[in-house]
């Protein structure tokens, strides 16, 4: 059977990079489907605009740094440091987000429709924000100027030296870089280390707050969190904007990393994060981490370790399938009630 | 202020109404100096043609294919302009181009056509993509009036149907990937003497993947190992992990069937990680939007294509300088071939000096050596297009003629 | 008729059912009684296969229906009503009622598409017998309003006449009074009692001691998912342990 | 088999060609309107697809595989028609036997999942489908090649192509796509087909199955409890749905004459819910109305091409909203009819919204058809409609329910007034001169519409068809 002894090689993969491929993916993946995976948690609804609040947080940090000119179509020049279009991309997404809920999932939730209602609505807001983010930015793709954004992979630049404290992180990462062949610039480490920060921070939210035990009292139960005093539609508020901001940063993260805008941005990911809270496991905020990285790693062993990099996304889903079949709460989610 | 008015406009989704004002027509020059296109003297000034002559355009003018779409509509509008206000079709007759969205799917592309030939249009220019042409084109060639794919190079597209009487109605003026490809992947052998290569192709899009069969062939042909396949979807922006394994085999270069936004991070992600071979790319690289989102990363492309926007003739650079004075930005290949494929339209009219379909075929079909951007452009008997390709490689931030000066350009 | 032996139904470490055992047979009327959790829908629930005991045998009907799917015990002859009225409010009265009768029906959608008589034959079959039990429930006069139109009292109704389309030979009550007025318990009673003269066994679970007096032979007390005790409804009455149960220990 | 198709054929021949006559007149007509040739049979197709879907929903099942099933129809009886010669009716045949054999296989485990679990682990089987299919070729060629498996691999491969040992195996031709596929599909084929199907609808509707099914919609448990088998319907449906299905993708493979697999995406599924969500589920005529008019509308509307998308999310946004019954529900009675069902108030406004669309939608059109070409200013009639649409909606669903709401809803109705008005003069100030009936009209639906959101008070939210909230 060479076919399954091809499918299980992986002598010849060059670990240290694979592994940073995985991480810096699975940072992105996770913290798409972090949001994501908040609103099913308390609101126990599929949001599938989340791509496109993805999408228009890149947008908004894009206009941050480099002013109106977005609107006719152009970046010619970035005005203030490009990071900041980081935190304006998390506002402007959690705005964005809210709006979405008031519009799209709101007055469904005062007719007490069915949730799955609020699915086909969530697709038909998607439908509409791609279509105005066609005609506010135009459909031809946009970019930062080229030296905006530090994109050369660390390396170690001169004057650097071993008896500057300072410089020994930069020669060490640089040391790194160059001796296992990995490819990290800036932008993927800022992945990494913003996605981890945020993670930690809902983390900390989700468990260690007031606000966290509001929510998971609504995810619960409407009515008994009403009855208990919690104000029940503050917290929906609160959670699109947590979800929007986490959309809002990913979405600026991964255009920093590619440099396109297109009002298409993020569509794939639509499914993609899908898979990843499935995964998880549905609802479960540890879980949408999890999954995030476990589809990094499914997809980059089948590139690195096998010849079936095209089936990567048929693995994935055909997993996707599997654990909704046998397993439909996920790998950490607990069982849920009937949720629909 | 002009912006934020336009914002606010959107969002009470009343935009519509401001842009049918802003879409004001373009002044048109005097061209006096510039080179002129078309059959001047091979066709004699046209005395039966009177009137608005209709030929039908169909390009994605919506979602994401809007980005091949709206250059390849500017190219037929700059085109239509020309050919107007110079009287090429005689003092009486005008072209009309009449525009219509042939969406991203092939139903639209299709509607599209019918509604054109229910109109009564003599000729038609489109459709954007190889798949749509697939499934429009044959009602064109059914109702007797010749279709001209100017973005179409899947294998195959003017031999569609498989009946010679429907097929001679099916044309393009865009090479068809294997009328570039093996001379690229030739030249590049020659120079630069490569043994061995890695392929990265995108397996989910008929374009890239049609680029790869053809790269496949060629370097079959040309005696070239292939080291090993990856493969991408659209959309990717992460192709660290398949650099990562083809840079471990240490190929003599790095061949890609990719689209423009792909290609861009392809090319930045293989420089990042320490490849500095060259990369050889087919149509898909050939963009100007290589060098302003690629910068210094691009050196050392290798693209074959059609046409570049550095050609060396005089009516591509007045093309170039026009198209850049009218639209803010430099042409790319698929604006360039849509106002070719529009002059095509209206010489074969003026040559068969009628408005018939039939006639406009005929006369079509007979074109040689007509003077273009694109070179001196021909069809073949299968009524694919005949002109120098040109292989090009990118060296400090431009297009350069890819020769033997170059044999040592990666040492 | 019915009979359980041993069934224990745990959820997590939670005990609904502990060792139950009852018997309920035909043309008897048999009460459960008990205070709230006790695990009377539970037991309701096992019975008609919405739910598995975890261990325990039921056997209804000659036949082990402890893992049998709900559907199939209803071929039996096994039907139910519920604590809080489930009808299908989309469709029309006199369709709830045809929907009891499905399994009693042989034909398929080919028959109906091509109108063959023994369809038709069929559905008049069906659409007259309901007819007939709407009747019987005085429901006839609101065949055609949408169950959910119906005022609580005839959804009441409604959900029994359901129960009995089907030829039951055993039917559950699971608080089938809940909400009612006395006059309308009463007449409730008499229906329970009807049941039971046409030799059918019947389940049911109530608050109200005065309907389990008027209608009930035996009387199962069930508490922590236990059979506390079995008797007559005058024995429970005066049954300390089953006072005990209902108001608490005296101290 | 060629005996049987020969005996189908001599009878159907007949009914398609008297079909032809028949309906050419409506063909005729819709001509004038913008709607030919390919686009009746996207039309058609898309109410076959919105059947096909509304049989999952039908049964309480949300379903999203129906992309999937299209797909495996159209490739089946692409490779047949193109590689084996079959004729349509045979590709019809193989086409849906292949999407109900695959239904039957995945509808065991899947169908046990409910409600939202369902559809994603649908949604997942579409793109399971749709890879494979795009890798189909290459994973064949490389299992054919194998020294175990490959002798099984091409015995099941000789079934579909006929040169297995072709060096790139050609069957589905991965992500270009199969071409020259025959365009024998005729409208009368589809005409034939819906409404066999609809008399199917119509006699399941009254059939010991459709009850059945429509009880599993509403209380699953106690459908079982009245001696349902719910596995065993559940099950039906899917197939069902899923036969249908690959019908449509047979007959539109064989319109459009090429397909690829990225003709089968999310967005498809998308579309096909779009479908039933428009016409709404409260009867079967719902899904082929939403299909019809969902398919017509950007045919209708090329002129607002730019805005398809921005209109297709709005429409599909306010009918999941304010019109949960969809479009029938307006025909129905009970919906104009019945007490406090729906507040007078909206339904003037709903009158008022049909009215406006009508009027802005015909006579410009007919007028358009006359002269043989498009007129651009149909966008100055339009837009104003759908604005103040979105605003009459906005007012006497928002802000009438609230006590203080009838000041807010006079303001907020005059300023919709007086947009409105704005732009009938500004579109008046054009080039429109010769329309007239159309403005008339077009007054009074407005007249309407500001009316009713004047007269709102408030109401019981509650649609004709609406479902009642769900237990947690």
């Amino acid at each position: 059977m060479d076919f399954l002894i091809d499918f299980f090689n992986l002598n010849d993969v060059q670990w240290v990079p694979q592994i940073v491929n995985i991480i810096w993916n699975g940072s992105l993946y996770s913290l798409f489907a972090l949001g994501y995976a908040l609103i099913f948690s308390v609101l126990g609804v599929l949001n599938l605009a989340h791509s496109a609040i993805f999408m228009w947080g890149a947008y908004v940090g894009l206009w941050a740094v480099c002013g109106n000119t977005v609107f006719d179509g152009q970046c010619p020049a970035v005005d203030v440091p490009v990071w900041w279009a980081i935190p304006a991309a998390m506002i402007g997404g959690g705005i964005i987000a809210i709006l979405v809920d008031r519009i799209a999932f709101y007055p469904l939730r005062q007719r007490n429709a069915p949730r799955l209602s609020q699915l086909i609505s969530s697709i038909g807001i998607a439908i509409m924000m791609v279509a105005i983010a066609e005609l506010v930015f135009g459909k031809e793709r946009l970019s930062m100027p080229l030296d905006a954004i530090p994109r050369r992979n660390f390396d170690i630049p001169d004057g650097l030296s071993i008896e500057n404290p300072l410089d020994i992180g930069r020669i060490g990462l640089g040391m790194y870089v160059a001796e296992f062949n990995i490819l990290l610039t800036p932008v993927r480490l800022q992945i990494i280390v913003v996605s981890l920060i945020l993670m930690i921070f809902l983390g900390f939210i989700v468990t260690q707050t007031r606000l966290g035990q509001g929510m998971r009292t609504v995810a619960f139960s409407e009515r008994v969190s009403s009855l208990l005093g919690v104000h029940v539609d503050n917290i929906y508020m609160i959670a699109f904007f947590i979800s929007g901001a986490l959309a809002g940063a990913a979405g600026m993260l991964y255009t920093l990393n590619s440099n396109v805008f297109l009002p298409s941005t993020g569509s794939e990911l639509t499914l993609k994060g899908l898979t990843v809270i499935v995964l998880g496991g549905l609802g479960s905020i540890r879980g949408a981490v999890l999954g995030g990285y476990l589809v990094a790693a499914i997809e980059v062993y089948m590139v690195a370790a096998t010849d079936y990099g095209g089936l990567a996304d048929a693995v994935v889903f055909f997993l996707f399938f599997l654990v909704l079949m046998f397993r439909p709460q996920g790998i950490l989610g607990q069982p849920l009630p009937d949720r629909a | 202020m002009k912006q934020r008015f336009k914002i606010v406009v959107c969002l009470l989704l009343i935009a519509t109404l401001v842009l049918p004002l802003s879409a004001m027509a373009q002044d048109g020059g005097d061209e006096e100096e510039t080179p002129r296109m078309g059959f001047w003297e091979e066709c004699a000034d046209p005395a039966n043609l009177s009137g608005e002559i209709p030929i039908g355009v169909v390009f994605g003018l919506t979602g994401s294919i809007a980005q091949y779409g709206e250059p390849q509509a500017n190219g037929v509008r700059l085109a239509e302009q020309e050919i107007n206000e110079s009287g090429y079709l005689g003092e009486e007759a005008t072209v009309t181009f009449v525009y219509e969205d042939g969406g991203s799917d092939r139903e639209t592309s299709i509607a599209a056509f019918e509604k054109l030939i229910n109109e009564g249009v003599v000729a038609i220019i489109g459709p954007t993509l190889s798949s749509q042409a697939f499934g429009a084109d044959p009602l064109a060639a059914d109702a007797g009036i010749p279709v001209m794919g100017v973005s179409n190079t899947a294998a195959g597209i003017t031999t569609m149907t498989g009946d010679p009487e429907l097929d001679q109605f099916i044309f393009r003026d865009s090479l068809p990937e294997s009328g570039v490809i093996p001379g690229t992947v030739a030249t590049a052998v020659e120079i630069l003497g490569i043994e061995d290569v890695a392929i990265l192709y995108g397996n989910d899009d008929d374009f890239t993947a049609s680029g790869y069969e053809v790269f496949v062939d060629a370097l079959e042909e040309a005696g070239v190992e292939i080291l090993l396949e990856e493969t991408f979807s659209r959309g990717d922006v992460d192709f660290s992990v398949q650099l990562t394994k083809i840079i471990e085999q240490d190929p003599d270069a790095l061949v890609v069937s990719a689209l423009i936004a792909e290609a861009v991070q392809i090319v930045t992600q293989a420089r990042q990680a320490g490849y500095d071979g060259p990369i050889i790319g087919g149509n898909g690289f050939n963009s100007p939007a290589l060098f302003t989102d690629a910068g210094e990363d691009a050196n050392g492309v290798i693209v074959g294509a059609a046409w570049n926007v550095g050609n060396p003739n005089e009516l591509s650079e007045a093309f170039v300088e026009k198209y850049t004075e009218a639209y803010g930005n430099p042409p790319d290949q698929f604006a360039t071939q849509s106002y070719v494929g529009a002059w095509l339209m209206a010489t074969a009219v003026r040559c068969a000096d009628s408005a018939d379909p039939a006639d406009i075929r005929d006369a079509l079909a007979s074109i040689q050596d007509f003077p273009s951007p694109l070179g001196l452009f021909s069809f073949d008997e299968d009524r694919n297009p005949v002109h120098d390709p040109v292989v090009q490689i990118v060296d400090d931030g431009a297009f350069a003629v890819f020769d033997e000066s170059y044999a040592n350009y990666f040492d | 008729m019915l009979s359980l032996k041993n069934v224990t139904r745990y959820f997590g470490g939670l005990t609904a059912l502990n060792c139950v055992n009852l018997e309920a047979s035909a043309g008897q009327v048999t009460g459960l009684i008990g205070p709230n959790g006790a695990g009377k829908t539970t037991l309701i629930n096992n019975i008609s296969g919405l739910d598995h005991p975890n261990s325990g045998q039921i056997i209804f009907n000659g036949h082990e229906v402890q893992r049998m799917a709900p559907h199939r015990i209803t071929a039996l002859g096994l039907a139910r009503t519920y604590q809080n009225i489930r009808l299908f409010n989309e469709m029309t009265v006199l369709e709830n009622v045809m929907i009891a009768q499905h399994f009693l029906g042989k034909s398929t959608l080919f028959h109906s598409l091509l109108q063959l008589p023994s369809h038709r034959k069929e559905e008049r079959f069906i659409r007259q017998k309901s007819l007939d039990i709407l009747e019987q429930f005085g429901l006839s006069h609101l065949q055609n309003e949408l169950a959910s139109n119906l005022s609580y009292g005839d959804q009441r109704r409604l959900e029994m006449a359901r129960a009995l389309a089907a030829d039951p030979k055993m039917v559950l009550l699971d608080e089938p009074t809940a909400g009612m007025n006395a006059v309308e318990t009463e007449q409730l009673g008499e229906k329970i009692l009807d049941m039971k003269a046409a030799g059918i066994a019947v389940l049911v679970v109530e608050h109200d001691m005065a309907l389990i007096s008027q209608v009930c032979d035996i009387v199962y007390v069930l508490n922590f998912g236990e059979v506390l005790t079995v008797g007559t409804p005058d024995e429970i009455k005066r049954d300390p342990a089953v006072i005990e149960a209902y108001l608490g220990r005296d101290e | 088999m060629d005996t049987i198709l020969n005996f189908f054929d001599k009878i159907l021949q007949p009914i398609f060609e008297i079909t032809t006559t028949l309906i050419q007149p409506i063909l005729d007509q819709l001509q004038v309107i913008g709607l030919s040739g390919s686009v009746v049979n996207f039309m058609l197709i898309a109410a076959i697809l919105g059947i096909s879907i509304y049989f999952t929903l039908y049964c309480g099942m949300f379903s999203l595989a129906n992309a999937g099933f299209m797909a495996i129809g159209a490739y089946i009886g692409a490779i047949l028609t193109t590689q084996h010669d079959a004729s349509l009716g045979e590709a019809l045949i193989w086409g849906m036997f292949a999407g109900g054999l695959i239904a039957l296989i995945i509808g065991v485990p899947m169908l046990r999942l409910k409600n939202i679990y369902l559809a994603i682990a649908t949604i997942g089987f579409g793109e399971v489908v749709r890879i494979l299919i795009r890798e189909f070729d290459q994973l064949m060629g490389n299992l054919r090649d194998d020294p175990t498996v490959g002798g099984i691999v091409r015995d099941i491969l000789g079934l579909l192509v006929e040169d297995v040992d072709a060096r790139r195996l050609r069957i589905t031709y991965g992500p270009q796509g199969i071409t020259r596929i025959p365009r024998e599909t005729e409208v009368a084929h589809l005409v034939v087909f819906l409404l066999v199907l609809a008399y199917f609808l119509y006699r399941f509707h009254h059939s010991r199955m459709g009850r059945a099914m429509a009880a599993i919609r509403q209380d699953e448990r106690v459908a079982a409890s009245q001696g349902i088998n719910v596995v065993y319907y559940k099950n039906v449906a899917f197939f069902i749905g899923a036969i249908i299905a690959s019908a449509a993708g047979v007959f539109s493979a064989h319109t459009i004459g090429t397909i690829g697999p990225e003709d089968y995406d999310f967005g498809r599924a998308v579309d096909i819910l779009a479908y039933a969500v428009l016409g709404g589920l409260g009867s079967w005529v719902g899904p082929i109305i939403g299909g019809l008019t969902l398919e017509a509308m950007p045919e209708i509307l090329r002129e607002l091409k730019e805005y398809t998308g921005l209109i297709n999310g709005l429409i599909l946004l306010l009918i999941i909203i304010y019109l949960p019954g969809g479009l029938t529900s307006l025909f129905r009675p009970s919906f104009w009819l019945s007490r406090g069902r729906f507040d007078t108030a909206q339904r003037v406004v709903t009158a008022g919204i049909v009215l406006v669309a009508i009027c802005n939608v015909l006579p410009y059109r007919l007028e358009a058809g006359a002269q043989g070409r498009v007129l651009g200013y149909e966008v100055w009639g339009l837009l104003p409609a759908f604005i103040s649409v979105g605003v009459a909606f906005f007012l006497v669903q928002r802000i009438s329910p609230k006590p203080e709401g009838g000041r807010y809803s006079v303001l907020l109705a005059g300023v919709a007034a007086g947009v409105w008005l704005a732009f009938l003069i500004l579109g008046l100030v054009g080039q429109i001169e010769n329309v007239t009936t159309g403005y008339y009209l077009h007054l009074i639906g407005m007249a309407l519409i500001v009316g009713g959101a004047l007269i709102s008070y408030p109401p019981e939210i509650e649609a004709a068809s609406q479902r009642k909230p769900e237990v947690a």
